[in-house]
């Protein structure tokens, strides 16, 4: 067992792949010599050489479109976008091309690839480095969309996403590479190497995708989330004083809905936070299934706290950011009504 | 300082339906006067090949200059016996089209040199991602017609399982990428392809194929930045035809440079060809993938040709431009010239060539009856809907399970 | 009073916007001298010449981006994307820049352009000319999404968007271009010509957008729907024999809350149509809403009747899309539950 | 045949941290020696001007040659104050940032020469839209730098209401467009803008920047095509400092052929330009804004630089180049250079120099007294958080009304 923070996670799952595999390689901009404007890639040139790990044109498409193509040769690219806000130029060569490759082709194609993006706010990056488009992609069939929340799951998921066949989405919610930010700004930043979920084996190992982790137990409510929100919905839940089940997602799509059901049966109550927009954000996919499926167990109105539908604003970050404060306001909601 | 006002420059063909055909503004140079460079040569000596056209065949049906692929009369024979099959092919289905037994097809009327002399031109292990006006590249690779009518008729041995709309072919046997229904993916994913190659230590090159319209996407750009920075061992080819659906050239830029000269910016080299001369297109494009194979890169190949055909059949060309255009194409028609270059050689006569066009169409009507014995759209109803959620993944997830399920209840009630 | 299909009805919107406001002009690919694949712009460039309406390079990105900075300079300009599912290369600009431009400068520059596009499937297009990507954009905030069902709605919903001064996709179900369409591929259609709502005013007149219609009145169920599932949900409420109450959105976002919630509070029960994969689509929004304002009035769980989460697949388009069959039968379910 | 296997080129940069730096592959030609054209000369007589390099100071600091602009030495006294002054700005602001007074901050250190002479030869009605390293261009158009101030520290008296990054100004006043954090996407607006000012008969042309490694976006290929088809009003600049973030101008396409040469393909002219000469600079844009005003179309123009400073505030460049590598940079200095030319026309001294930075200088800090006034990042506490709801649409909609109800509640309670 090491101690790594997240990007030190990312990088030895990287790392291992490339090891194990020569067909894996990693590309984009400023992932070779330099290592990744957030060192995700770090050593990874040095160590396999030039043509396995490099930088690319600033061009998305053009990187997951060549991702494409190495696919269809049978190779496994790794390609790193720069921030998720980043990702749009991309668009139809991620939904046209690498989802509906193996379908058009009855299989005849496919485009095994990974792509990984920082997303998320909370680091005063503004409206263009704070997006988290995650819902688009959850809509797009033929995708995979993985959002890990702590070192060790993402490191095992990653590994996972690179031997998986079809192309997979893996975003890293990016402020929580240091430590486990629980949304209160205002104090220290405890980081990985003092958190339990930073022990993560420097060895191979894969967490399989579309397996959701109850991250705390708990009788009155379910509280669901993914990414940076994990924490800050723990943060809430203890604060709150009431008991609330805590389940991180890790896997957006597939989506672990039996554990969400079997939850939201147990309490009778469910909160969705998440940190992108509200309207047609993942949260009302959420909504949909549980009312579907615990329709007569539930007790209250599943609510949604979310980013507002706004832009990210720089100066009104925390403003912005679902807080613990508002988590736990919700959890009361949903225990009142 | 007072000023004129400025004007909006929207181009606009010479001719449209109604006035006489007007190609004045295309100049024909005469055959055989490129000469042929070494293809190791440096693409900034090279620029002036993005501006000209290369030819091998002249008026008289000789083939002249340093660009004659020197091709044996067999060759010659296979490459037209290729074309004269597309073509055939190309009318019937049109024609079963129109009798409802398919939704959609489109030919390549006009422009069979290209996916015919291309393919002979490269290695059969080399991989192809085509636009989808390129069916000359199967026939060439000896893709059995029944393959492709099976696919247009999305009958039961459809390849496809009926997915895809006709003609969007996908052959990995045959080394033909799965045709994208939309505009240009297919050409990063060329480049991608080709830089696996490379990666890999392999010898086999990747080809690509768009349309003049085409080259305005973003993929465009996105390929020939990536194959010069990685100097990808690919062909990308620019299929210039004159039209993109009811836009004539222009609207893609074709009034101020040529589609070859866009290379040149990248410092790619560029080879601008007859796209009508059998011999013109195998010669480019061997000394193409020479270069690719050689290590030296990418190369782009305009090839100057006439959409004759309509768009597709959705398409009526008498609502953009005269009728006749295609009749007097100053370069004239691929299947006529490179017979009468045979027939100047002493090696073809008009007496062979319509027995060959005979036995062309014997050949596509006897794959028709196999094809449909298969079945033709909706005549059987396709038989397995409960397909349609595989290959979505590799594994059918539990969700698609549960509306794969809900789906077949439906449709045992609703029966 | 003229009878219009609703390509007639389009182009009659455009026509009279040219004609009031000469700051109005129209391109897309095919759309000048041609008049569109769809002739949705026929006899436009013959009337306010070729600077006014006109051909575009195939290149969906730069058409919006173009747009973009003529909405800027002052102008309105109003741009047909071939096809909904060729709308990826525009993502970019239309999400990052488009919906952003008034946010991030704070209204110092805007964007009031019209995105026009034909969607949805029943014509055997394939999995690349019959796409429903509605709930990619109306997860954006800054964008307006609207959908008609009928010459009617779509001229007086066009000239609205186009007065709009913040862009607005404008979703065009091609399906329903020529007649009412409700699903029962195997009979003829009827013409709008025969249909009173291919009555349409030759003259300029509006419809708020925001404002949903109820198009059929009913108590036992309300189902709710935009674009050709309006008509399949007609026949589908008529084939039933339950008295269910009919809504057509029109206009997704912004959406007309009000007009929902009081049905459902009304009928206690609702099932929701779309063509578009079900997973993450508009109807996830939709059930997210009902079931937070109307909570305590559901007699049983929202139904989504939705396309399957797989592509559109060529050959076994009936099986796929909606059919009045699946919408009467999600229906009776919501009566039994 | 056997054949090699092929191989990935991967292009790499002539020296790292590390090493010696290695300038070698840079030919510097001689200033004065390229002739200037008509402004109507058509763009296929101009090829070699890509691949040219303009250039008006001379080693010993003379403006030589047909470029010349032969500007006052007024003109020439007030670029020179324009370029100090944004270099004390952007000296200042770093510090400030540092100092966690804000989030982020970018320099244009050694690229002066470029928005300053840029503005200087356009009109200042002519509508810019730039990338996030041009803020010489506000300089030069006398934005007070207290309005860029308040951006930069998202205080009560910004502009954009606390919502953009740093240094992503908007100034419509300034005809200075919203700069995007997404690269590019300024470049068919710009292109579109440019349409719509002819459409309407206007005399105003637009301008675009982006760096080299920004070429590489869709957006770059969408400009110069529809540039190209539609002859838009526009001047298209690319300016090329060697550098995007860690990536070297190599793996952008630099390898192969210079930026400017990208025009050539589209049927553009382009001029390429030694963008740290204040004169060249102002020429080529004078040319190219001549042109565009004339009704004759786009011009790309690349200036060729260096980034002397970091990316960003975030960006160490230690880590991927040689540290001296800007001391070295073969083009020198943009305001060194201007300031000699000054001294050797007699208009100019070392005093009255440093007396101009230290009256820049003190503009900055006058300025930043008045900003900080106003408050920085965060102190106070930003006062209107309710705005984060406006301007997403023109009006408020319901739902956006609610949600601020419900965060002004929330942060009610939660005080
Ligand atoms: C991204 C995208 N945009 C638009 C279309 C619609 N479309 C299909 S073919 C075509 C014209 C293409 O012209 P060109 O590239 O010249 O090829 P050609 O048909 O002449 O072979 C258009 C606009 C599409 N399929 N994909
Ligand atoms: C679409 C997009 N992709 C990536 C980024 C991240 N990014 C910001 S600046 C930059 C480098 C740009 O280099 P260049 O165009 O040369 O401009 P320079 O910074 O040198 O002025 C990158 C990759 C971005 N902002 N937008
Ligand atoms: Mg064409
Ligand atoms: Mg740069």
């Amino acid at each position: 067992m090491a101690r790594m923070n997240m990007i030190q996670a990312i990088n030895s799952a990287m790392d291992i792949a490339m090891e194990r595999d020569p067909k894996v390689l990693v590309f984009g901009e400023d992932v070779g010599y330099f290592g990744g404007v957030f060192r995700a890639t770090a050593g990874l040139q040095k160590k396999y050489g030039k043509q396995r790990c490099f930088d690319t044109p600033i061009a998305e498409g053009g990187i997951v479109g060549a991702a494409v193509g190495m696919g269809v040769y049978g190779l496994r690219p790794v390609v790193e976008i720069q921030f998720s806000d980043y990702i749009y130029p991309a668009f139809d060569q991620l939904v046209s091309e690498a989802a509906r490759l193996r379908y058009r082709s009855a299989g005849g194609f496919t485009a095994p690839i990974t792509v990984r993006t920082p997303c998320g706010g909370g680091i005063f990056g503004g409206q263009t480095h704070s997006q988290s488009p995650e819902a688009i992609f959850t809509h797009v069939c033929g995708l995979t969309t993985i959002m890990p929340s702590n070192p060790y799951d993402a490191k095992g998921l990653l590994l996972s996403a690179i031997e998986d066949d079809d192309p997979v989405i893996f975003f890293e919610p990016k402020r929580i590479y240091n430590g486990p930010f629980d949304g209160h700004h205002d104090r220290p930043l405890t980081p990985w190497t003092k958190h339990a979920l930073g022990e993560v084996p420097e060895d191979y190992y894969t967490i399989e995708l579309g397996k959701a982790k109850i991250v705390r137990p708990g009788d009155q409510v379910t509280v669901i989330a993914y990414g940076t929100m994990v924490h800050v919905c723990l943060a809430a839940a203890e604060e709150s004083g009431i008991d609330a089940e805590v389940i991180d997602l890790r896997s957006l799509l597939p989506l672990d809905l039996d554990t969400l059901v079997a939850s939201v049966k147990k309490t009778g109550r469910c909160v969705i936070v998440h940190e992108a927009t509200k309207t047609c954000g993942y949260g009302a996919e959420l909504v949909s299934l549980i009312q579907e499926h615990c329709f007569y167990h539930l007790e209250s109105p599943i609510e949604r706290v979310t980013g507002w539908d706004t832009p990210y604003p720089h100066a009104y970050e925390w403003d912005y950011f679902p807080s613990p404060y508002r988590v736990s306001q919700a959890i009361k909601k949903v225990m009142e009504d | 300082m007072s000023r004129a006002p400025l004007q909006l420059h929207i181009p606009a063909p010479t001719c449209r339906p109604g006035d006489a055909v007007d190609f004045s503004g295309i100049t024909v140079p005469a055959a055989g006067i490129l000469k042929r460079p070494a293809e190791d040569t440096p693409p900034e000596q090279m620029r002036d090949y993005a501006y000209g056209l290369i030819r091998v065949l002249d008026e008289s049906g000789h083939a002249v200059g340093d660009w004659n692929p020197k091709l044996s009369a067999d060759t010659l024979r296979t490459g037209l016996r290729h074309m004269v099959l597309t073509r055939e092919f190309d009318e019937r289905m049109v024609k079963l089209q129109r009798q409802g037994k398919t939704s959609f097809y489109i030919k390549c009327t006009g422009e069979e040199a290209i996916g015919v002399a291309q393919a002979m031109a490269l290695d059969d292990r080399d991989m192809l991602f085509p636009s989808y006006r390129q069916q000359g590249l199967l026939v060439a690779r000896g893709c059995p017609l029944v393959r492709l009518m099976n696919q247009i008729f999305s009958n039961t041995r459809d390849n496809l399982k009926g997915r895809q709309l006709p003609i969007m072919y996908s052959e990995p046997d045959y080394g033909f990428f799965s045709i994208s229904g939309n505009l240009g993916t297919q050409y990063p994913q060329a480049v991608g392809w080709a830089m696996a190659s490379a990666y890999s230590g392999d010898t086999r090159i990747a080809a690509g194929w768009v349309g003049d319209g085409t080259t305005a996407e973003a993929d465009f750009h996105y390929a020939l930045t990536f194959a010069t920075v990685y100097q990808a061992p690919v062909v990308l080819n620019v299929v210039n035809n004159q039209w993109a659906i009811s836009s004539f050239q222009g609207i893609a830029g074709g009034e101020r440079a040529t589609f070859a000269a866009r290379a040149v910016g990248y410092g790619l080299p560029a080879l601008r060809v007859d796209g009508n001369d059998f011999l013109a297109v195998y010669a480019a494009t061997k000394w193409a993938a020479e270069r690719a194979r050689s290590n030296l890169g990418a190369t782009v190949i305009e090839l100057y040709t006439y959409r004759a055909a309509p768009h597709s059949t959705s398409d009526d060309p008498a609502g953009y431009r005269p009728a006749d255009e295609a009749k007097n194409w100053p370069l004239g028609d691929p299947v006529e010239r490179l017979k009468q270059h045979l027939i100047a050689l002493g090696e073809w006569s008009e007496e062979r060539h319509s027995a060959l066009i005979a036995e062309m169409q014997e050949q596509v009507m006897a794959q028709l009856k196999e094809a449909m014995s298969y079945g033709v759209l909706g005549d059987p109803a396709p038989n397995d809907p409960g397909s349609m959620f595989e290959d979505v993944l590799k594994e059918v997830p539990g969700r698609l399970l549960m509306q794969r399920e809900q789906m077949l209840a439906l449709r045992r009630k609703e029966v």
